[in-house]
């Protein structure tokens, strides 16, 4: 049983690193512009090419190359997922953690505020506030990131009161720690079995989000790639030129699942089947 | 006795919660910058003509005050006209709700009806082929876009066999089956990853359940496994999925906002999307406000649902809310 | 909410289209054929309607389904053509100071009620109130025998467009919720989101039109969702599409008509924000772009490059003589930028509204053409609200992508820039150009008048005052099972002459 | 005449594609009829799996590869999977060892037991009186109440009754009892030992008794066997198998799990009564809000305790479970707040030992970091030498080396974590010491040397020690004076030797009359 469970892990771990590999050599093609084709560069005469040797994943309707552009997506998905989650992650431990410890009051309220907040649907809020504060960038990862902050509260929550009532924290508290220093030093170590999922689990659903927001023109602002834009974009021409949304959606796809087996390998290694 | 303590309990906190979730959102749409007077009467406005606007719409009264009357109209459902097609916000929000609610309950069947059996089919024997085959399928299914999902689905239907025609909708007053049928693809579309998303975790919970100690001494009081899991696993799964099942369905909600928009269908997410290229606030916090409410109601009926179930819940567990 | 088709955008640009019916005689006639009546037609649009109020209504989306239920004294054809309509004649005075016009007799509003004289005068005067062209009218009132004379406090040889303003009842107080009018089609109901339903209104003046029983003006998301209900036969016309969509088409099923809008897409350059307002930093851009790639990348080649004001459909008032003045030259570009002391290029901002997908397009071609002379353009998306009340209205952008649209008049195109004029967003101002379209109202002899249009276009193009780009070519598909459909250069969807087709 | 024949059995159980693993190791023995058979060994020696290959209840992974397993004359293994289920009940009746999870919580305890009866197609009615009936047999006074009870609202020593209830309901000739009181306290230890020898009796019944506890076994069992390795070692009558053993290893067991405190030739400090106390406790109560609206909550609370604890001094705290040991330790240390009265530490430092090995300490964290988080919580500013050299003090001072610093808790046993835990509490030189049950998870042998430890501590420091603990020779050998708990009330306190000699209240009569049972 044991072993066939770490066999599980270490399949779902290999699954997982080589589709994010995928994505990390589009982020690092991205970066160094090693390819030839600039992704915002259009081009009249290279109207909807289909795949070929000199564009590899076609052209757009703009002339655009297809390839350059999803290296170019691959770079603001990693961007906005990991900053929104680093967002989210800080937010939720500011909130879960002296939730979960002190209890109580100061507990009902912050949980009260939190779950407040995931009342409203999370793409909705997302939306609205992308809406209200203008498309751009900046304002996606915030928002995102504040739509996520509770989920992460919740985590910290659940584990800070499963910890409380370990010795090793009463133990702690008999020695008048400092409670920021038994909150970091002695609690937080102890959750990151719960949190690495959440945090992987988190970027894969700030993706999709993400995409979400930028199919419906309010997320990643052109003439920059991001995913869900081009899926939007390629949407007039499905039939025409399928090339534009097979390799994006792929792409995207391909990075979800990486951190969905991650994170479920991370999941199997630290806590097994149980959840 | 207890159950009615329970509830009376749950009530409290959720008309705390709505209390803050309508102060949220009322908050939110007064600090956006710019002036709801201005926006409305255009650039040429004379000072006169927006200080009489302002005091009309009561936008000169103290935030305080505005926020009770704004509470008011949330619950009594007079929450003004909307900027754009001078309607009633109310009346607007209504005629799309059948689409939305239509889409959410369908695709919150199918996530019930096809997540159960697949997986006690899967929990049955973790591990096995069939075990295995549905974990990864799940994994796949999750990792799916429902817009893209819809993208798929609509070029697959509509393109290549013609069937389904995108932007047909039926009024449920007119031809109620032909309202469903118009539906069906979308919700499908929308519940698959959530679909994915219950029965991991149901999954998860069935192999817990069914190393417990209970499921052991029902064992040795002769019950067979079907029975077993059809009369102590399922129940006790179902308590421990209740809240994902609650966060899958506010999950829906918002699943249904993209997806309609895919399939062209006259819903909340268009009017949504029109609220907000037109800057209609009345509209705008009408619709940020009525869905959180429902997804208030949602959770509080999850609640109520596992209290019904979970003796354990009535006196001390915490609930979603 | 993405309209690919920019003609949406006129709306409130225009400086006042009204509506108004064809009174021609070339339709109809003697040879009626009963089989070519009955039937219903879908028209497939992408924007909701919100006003009916034939003398308030802005949005071009609600104009085209309103051209077929209200009509004015005179009305446009299929050519861009005037034609008499509710009036069978004017006659203008020699100093173009008033108008007298003959009013049909015999024509009834779909309430069943006679048009009177009394109508004429009540829509004409509601009007010159409510629509700014046609303030200029002083007065307005009846002659014996059926004549209305019409006033103007100053002189206007170019007014007689405007009079395709509605008539519609005077007992009818809310015209916006009960569109009555006299045209082909009465108006029957709108279900928000969903669909305008318009029928046939049996006692139409004009005896043998319309043919079909009823019009659905049926609303889709946007371009790609209204394709597919076209492939799918959930809707017969659609006038949104993009040449290859077009061409996707099933031309056993469909007949595309394409031809230019009288719409002018401009790159737009606040000629009173630094560095646009050198004229040598305008030439630059103009010269830095490349128009017929734009037009291939976002019409995929269906649109007229411009290099002035006023697209060639105008006909006798544009000057072919303009054509290929700013031929791509990358290289008298860069030395305009260097003599206006920008050797490296600037950064600039363009704005554009993000529900109409052929802007942002050429927005993003335009900034990648830009790159080629050192300009770093970034593009910045509005919505429709924010760009009319910032870029158009208060004009604070730097440079903007937008089509204006227009009555089918040449004033009416090129009026917006006069200095201080209501429409000039682009900040223009030339003291010479001011002066010379002052004359044309006053110009009575239509010769004359072509010149004075012919140099005030020169002196747009030769200040660069922005860069124009093309008018994009409206297309529109309109199933087999249907006939008479025909192409307006404006926007238009008139539906009296559409008939189901001879099996 | 015996009801179980168990020959040449072996089982084996398979995980993916390894060698299967050999847990039943050629296993021959019998049951006689109407005797109780005690069945002991270390976790892992495959007691339970015997138990549940009789039963039939493996894991799908396990098989058995040899032998026969004859029940009443029939060889069980020959059966249809539908014939063995419907031994279950009928002929074999089981209980386990956790009843706090043994019964499902969704149901009431009656349908919990209904469903024996319903499988077997007996009508509504009579199903309940039958249980109604049963319910009293194993000792309920209201058994109508307790059918209507969810198991989370009735005590652990109630739900095992409930399970002896269903086990028995069906009058099965077998009753096979795995490690059944093993999360009991000792009192309810005692009641529900009594039980099943009642019912034994009673109903005629035979009892398979599993055990890892060889205390239980006397006064109980006729005849024990003891399991290592998946064989059975040794097996006699349990008189010679307690007193005289002939195996070797169950010799150990018996080392092990006899904690003779008498033995260890402890000695304590001095203590001067006259001299003032180094802890005062004074008229202190708690309790447990609970909810929004402050309900409190009966439970775990305690009320008007006094008492004064002595320089040097080593007081014992018994009571059985919940009677509120531990709310009362949490109080004096400063984790719960009173809600009455007052706690004088007397400028003295309070130090704390926990009960659990395991989690007493911090997994993620070095021994080293644990001694020196108290000086960094206490604000002692020193040296890094200083701090060395105080940390290697105390690690020294609990018989732990220098080498136990730089390793995790996972890398230590329970004793050695025990120990670091003592040296953690011991480093800020507190003046008393509160243990709280510090060896009842250790075996004999480590709980024999954290005493030693104590009473050294205790000695040298002149520490003074608050004793918590179930274990009366511990106590008795431990403690000067003793306070007695039951349900958040002191019942009884004075000196040690005189309160357990001539108890005077109830509470105290039912622990010295279980330890009594279970010596």
């Amino acid at each position: 049983m044991r072993t066939s469970l770490q066999k599980k892990t270490r399949i779902y771990m290999a699954v997982g690193f080589s589709l994010l590999a995928v994505i990390l050599v589009a982020f690092v093609i991205s970066l160094t512009h090693l390819y030839v084709y600039d992704p915002n560069s259009t081009n009249a005469a290279a109207k909807l090419l289909p795949p070929s040797s000199d564009h590899l994943f076609g052209t757009d309707n703009l002339g655009r190359d297809v390839f350059a552009r999803c290296m170019e997506a691959s770079k603001y998905t990693l961007l906005v997922s990991f900053c929104g989650v680093f967002i989210a992650f800080v937010l939720g431990t500011l909130l879960g953690m002296p939730a979960g410890y002190f209890g109580g009051i100061t507990d009902k309220f912050i949980m009260l505020i939190s779950n407040s907040v995931m009342c409203f649907p999370g793409i909705l809020l997302a939306l609205v506030a992308v809406a209200v504060f203008g498309p751009s960038l900046f304002n996606v990862v915030w928002a995102l990131g504040l739509v996520f902050a509770p989920t992460f509260a919740r985590v910290y929550r659940t584990g800070v009161i499963g910890l409380s009532s370990k010795e090793y924290i009463l133990h702690a508290k008999v020695l008048k720690v400092n409670p920021m220093r038994i909150m970091l030093l002695h609690i937080f170590p102890n959750l990151v079995p719960q949190l690495l999922p959440a945090v992987v689990i988190g970027l894969a659903n700030m993706t999709l989000f993400e995409s979400g927001m930028s199919y419906l023109g309010l997320g990643v602002q052109p003439p920059h790639a991001s995913y869900g834009k081009m899926l939007a974009d390629a949407q007039s021409y499905m039939t025409m030129a399928p090339w534009l949304i097979v390799f994006p959606a792929l792409l995207l796809v391909i990075y979800v699942l990486g951190l969905y087996f991650l994170s479920e390998a991370a999941r199997l290694s630290f806590g097994g089947e149980r959840r | 006795m207890e159950q009615a303590k329970y509830i009376g309990k749950r009530l409290v906190e959720l008309f705390l919660t709505l209390l803050v979730v309508s102060f949220l959102t009322f908050a939110a749409f007064s600090i956006i910058p710019g002036d709801t007077a201005s926006v409305m009467l255009g650039p040429n406005a004379t000072a006169e003509q927006l200080s009489a606007l302002r005091s009309q719409l009561g936008l000169d009264l103290p935030m305080s005050v505005r926020y009770l009357e704004w509470l008011k109209g949330a619950f009594t459902g007079d929450l003004g006209n909307s900027y754009a097609y001078s309607q009633p916000v109310i009346s607007l929000i209504t005629d799309r709700l059948p689409v939305t609610i239509g889409m959410s309950i369908l695709s919150l069947l199918m996530v019930l009806l096809i997540s159960y059996p697949m997986a006690i089919l899967s929990g049955r024997r973790p591990g096995s082929l069939s075990d295995n085959t549905l974990s990864v399928f799940g994994h796949v299914l999750f990792a799916l876009p429902p817009f893209v999902l819809s993208m798929l689905i609509i070029t697959l239907a509509s393109a290549a066999f013609g069937i389904y025609s995108v932007g047909r909708y039926v009024k449920p007053s007119s031809d109620f089956f032909g309202y469903l049928g118009c539906l069906l693809l979308p919700s499908f579309c929308i519940a698959l990853p959530k679909i994915a998303m219950t029965f991991k975790f149901l999954r998860a919970s069935i192999i817990e359940e069914k190393a417990s100690d209970y499921v052991r001494t029902s064992k040795s009081h002769g019950l067979s496994d079907v029975s077993i899991m059809f009369r102590h696993i399922l129940p006790n799964s179902t308590v421990s999925t209740i809240t994902v099942i609650s966060l899958v369905l506010s999950d829906i909600l918002g699943g249904s906002l993209i997806v309609e928009q895919v399939f062209n269908l006259p819903g909340l997410g268009r009017l949504l999307l029109a609220a907000i290229s037109r800057r209609d606030f009345p509209l705008l916090s009408g619709m940020v406000f009525y869905l959180a409410l429902i997804t208030v109601l949602l959770y509080f009926a999850a609640d109520i649902v596992s209290a019904l179930i979970d003796p354990r819940m009535r006196n001390n567990r915490e609930g979603t809310l | 909410m993405k309209n690919i088709s920019a003609k949406l955008i006129s709306g409130l640009l225009v400086l006042g289209l009204s509506v108004g019916l064809i009174s021609c005689a070339k339709k109809g006639g003697e040879n009626v054929d009963p089989s070519l009546y009955g039937g219903d037609a879908v028209v497939g649009i992408t924007q909701e309607p919100s006003v009916f109020d034939p003398h308030t209504v802005v949005a071009a989306g609600d104009k085209e389904i309103l051209f077929n239920v209200f009509e004015g004294l005179y009305k446009f054809d299929s050519e861009g053509k005037l034609n008499p309509c509710l009036a069978t004649d004017v006659e203008i005075s020699d100093d173009a100071s008033v108008y007298t016009f003959t009013i049909r007799e015999g024509v009834k509003f779909h309430n069943g009620n006679d048009m009177t004289i009394d109508d004429v005068i009540y829509s004409l005067n509601r009007a010159k109130e409510l629509v700014p062209d046609l303030a200029g009218i002083s007065e307005v009132k009846a002659l014996d025998d059926g004549r209305v004379e019409v006033t103007l406090s100053s002189p206007n040889s170019e007014l007689l467009s405007y009079f395709t303003v509605a008539i519609i009842p005077d007992e009818v107080e809310d015209i916006n919720a009960t569109p009555i009018g006299t045209g082909p089609f009465k108006f029957e109901s709108y279900d928000i989101g969903q669909s305008v339903v318009l029928t046939k209104n049996e006692d139409y003046w004009q005896e043998d039109l319309p043919y079909l029983d009823s019009v659905t003006f049926k609303i889709c998301a946007d371009m790609d969702a209204g394709f597919i209900e076209l492939q799918s036969g959930s809707i017969d016309i659609f006038p949104y599409l993009t040449m290859d969509k077009a061409n996707e088409l099933d031309t056993n099923e469909f007949t595309i008509q394409s031809k230019g809008s009288n719409m002018v897409q401009i790159f737009a350059l606040n000629n009173a924000v630094a560095p646009f307002d050198d004229i040598r930093v305008r030439e630059a851009i103009n010269y830095a772009i490349n128009r017929d790639d734009i037009i291939t990348l976002t019409m995929d080649g269906a649109g007229l490059p411009l290099t002035t004001a006023m697209s060639p459909v105008m006909g006798d008032a544009y000057d072919t003589s303009l054509d290929g003045t700013f031929d791509q030259d990358i290289e008298t570009a860069k030395n305009l930028l260097a003599e206006a002391g920008y050797p490296d290029g600037f950064d600039m901002t363009i704005t554009v509204p993000s529900n109409y997908i052929i802007h942002v397009n050429t927005a993003i071609a335009l900034a990648d053409q830009l790159s080629q002379v050192g300009i770093n353009a970034t593009i910045e998306q509005v919505d429709w609200a924010t760009w009319l009340d910032d870029t158009y209205t208060n004009t604070n952008y730097e440079s903007t992508v937008i089509a204006l649209t227009s009555n089918y008049a040449p004033y009416d195109v090129i009026a917006r820039y006069q200095t201080g004029a209501d429409g000039n967003f682009i900040n223009y101002s030339n003291p010479e150009f001011d002066e010379i379209i002052a004359q044309i109202p006053l110009t009575t002899d239509e010769g004359e008048k072509m010149e004075l249009y012919h140099d005030l276009l020169a002196i747009l193009t030769e200040d660069a005052a922005s860069c124009y780009l093309q008018d994009p070519y409206s297309t529109v598909a309109v199933s087999n099972r249907l006939e008479g459909y025909e192409l307006y250069p404006m926007y238009v969807q008139d539906m009296s002459t559409v008939h189901l087709a001879q099996q | 005449m015996n009801i179980a024949e168990i020959r040449n059995l072996s089982m084996s159980i398979y995980s993916g594609k390894g060698v299967p693993a050999l847990i039943l190791d050629d296993l021959n023995f019998h049951i006689r009829e109407g005797e109780i058979l005690g069945l002991i060994g270390n976790s892992g020696s495959g007691k339970s799996m015997t138990a549940m290959t009789i039963a039939g209840l493996l894991p799908e992974s396990a098989q058995v590869t040899s032998g026969s397993i004859e029940i009443d004359g029939k060889d069980v293994l020959k059966l249809s999977a539908g014939e063995r289920r419907k031994l279950l009940g009928e002929e074999i009746g089981m209980i386990f060892q956790d009843p706090m999870t043994a019964l499902d919580p969704l149901e009431t305890v009656g349908k919990n037991l209904d469903e024996i009866l319903r499988i077997r197609n007996i009508p509504k009615e009579e199903r309940k009186s039958r249980i109604i009936s049963m319910l009293e047999t194993v000792g309920f006074i209201e058994p109508e109440r307790i059918y209507r009870s969810y198991p989370h609202q009735i005590s652990g020593g109630q739900r095992q009754r409930v399970l002896i209830a269903g086990a028995a309901l069906l009058k099965p000739k077998l009753l096979i009892a795995d490690e059944p009181t093993s999360s009991l306290d000792t009192v309810t230890t005692v009641s529900i030992l009594k039980l099943l020898k009642d019912i034994c009796i009673e109903m005629h019944m035979t009892i398979l008794f599993i055990s890892h506890d060889l205390s239980v076994v006397n006064n109980f069992c006729d005849r024990v066997m003891v399991m290592k390795d998946g064989k059975i070692i040794d097996s006699d009558n349990t008189e010679d198998i307690l007193h005289n053993p002939k195996n070797a290893f169950t010799a150990e067991l018996l080392t092990k799990a006899k904690l003779d405190p008498r033995s260890l030739g402890l000695e304590f400090s001095e203590v001067d009564p006259s001299g003032s106390p180094v802890l005062k406790v004074m008229d202190i109560a708690t309790a447990y809000r609970d909810g929004f609206f402050g309900r409190q909550r009966a439970k775990n609370t305690i009320e008007g305790i006094s008492f004064d604890l002595y320089p040097g001094e080593v007081m014992g705290l018994i009571g059985s479970s919940g009677c509120g040991k531990t709310t009362l330790a949490k109080t004096i240390c400063g984790l719960l707040k009173p809600t009455g009265g007052n706690i004088d530490h007397c400028s003295g430092k309070v130090g704390v030992v926990f009960q659990d090995p395991v989690s007493c300490l911090n997994p993620m964290h070095t021994i080293r970091w644990h001694l020196n988080e108290p000086l960094v919580a206490a604000g002692i500013k020193l040296t890094k030498e200083e701090r060395e050299k105080k940390i290697l003090e105390a690690i020294k001072a609990v018989g732990l080396e220098e080498k136990h610093l730089s390793r995790y808790p996972g890398r230590l046993s329970g004793g050695q974590r025990q120990r670091a835990a003592i040296a953690m509490c011991l480093i800020l030189e507190p003046s008393v010491m509160i243990a709280d049950e510090p060896f009842s998870s250790l075996d004999a042998s480590s709980a024999a040397s954290i005493l030693k430890l104590l009473s050294k501590i205790n000695r040298e420091r002149k520490t003074s020690i608050l004793l918590i603990s179930h274990n009366l020779r511990v106590v008795r050998t431990m403690c000067r004076r003793v306070l007695v708990m039951s349900r958040g009330h002191v019942v009884e306190e004075g000196m040690t030797e005189e309160v357990l000699k001539s108890p005077k209240a109830s509470a105290t009569k039912a622990l010295i009359d279980a330890e009594r049972q279970l010596s």
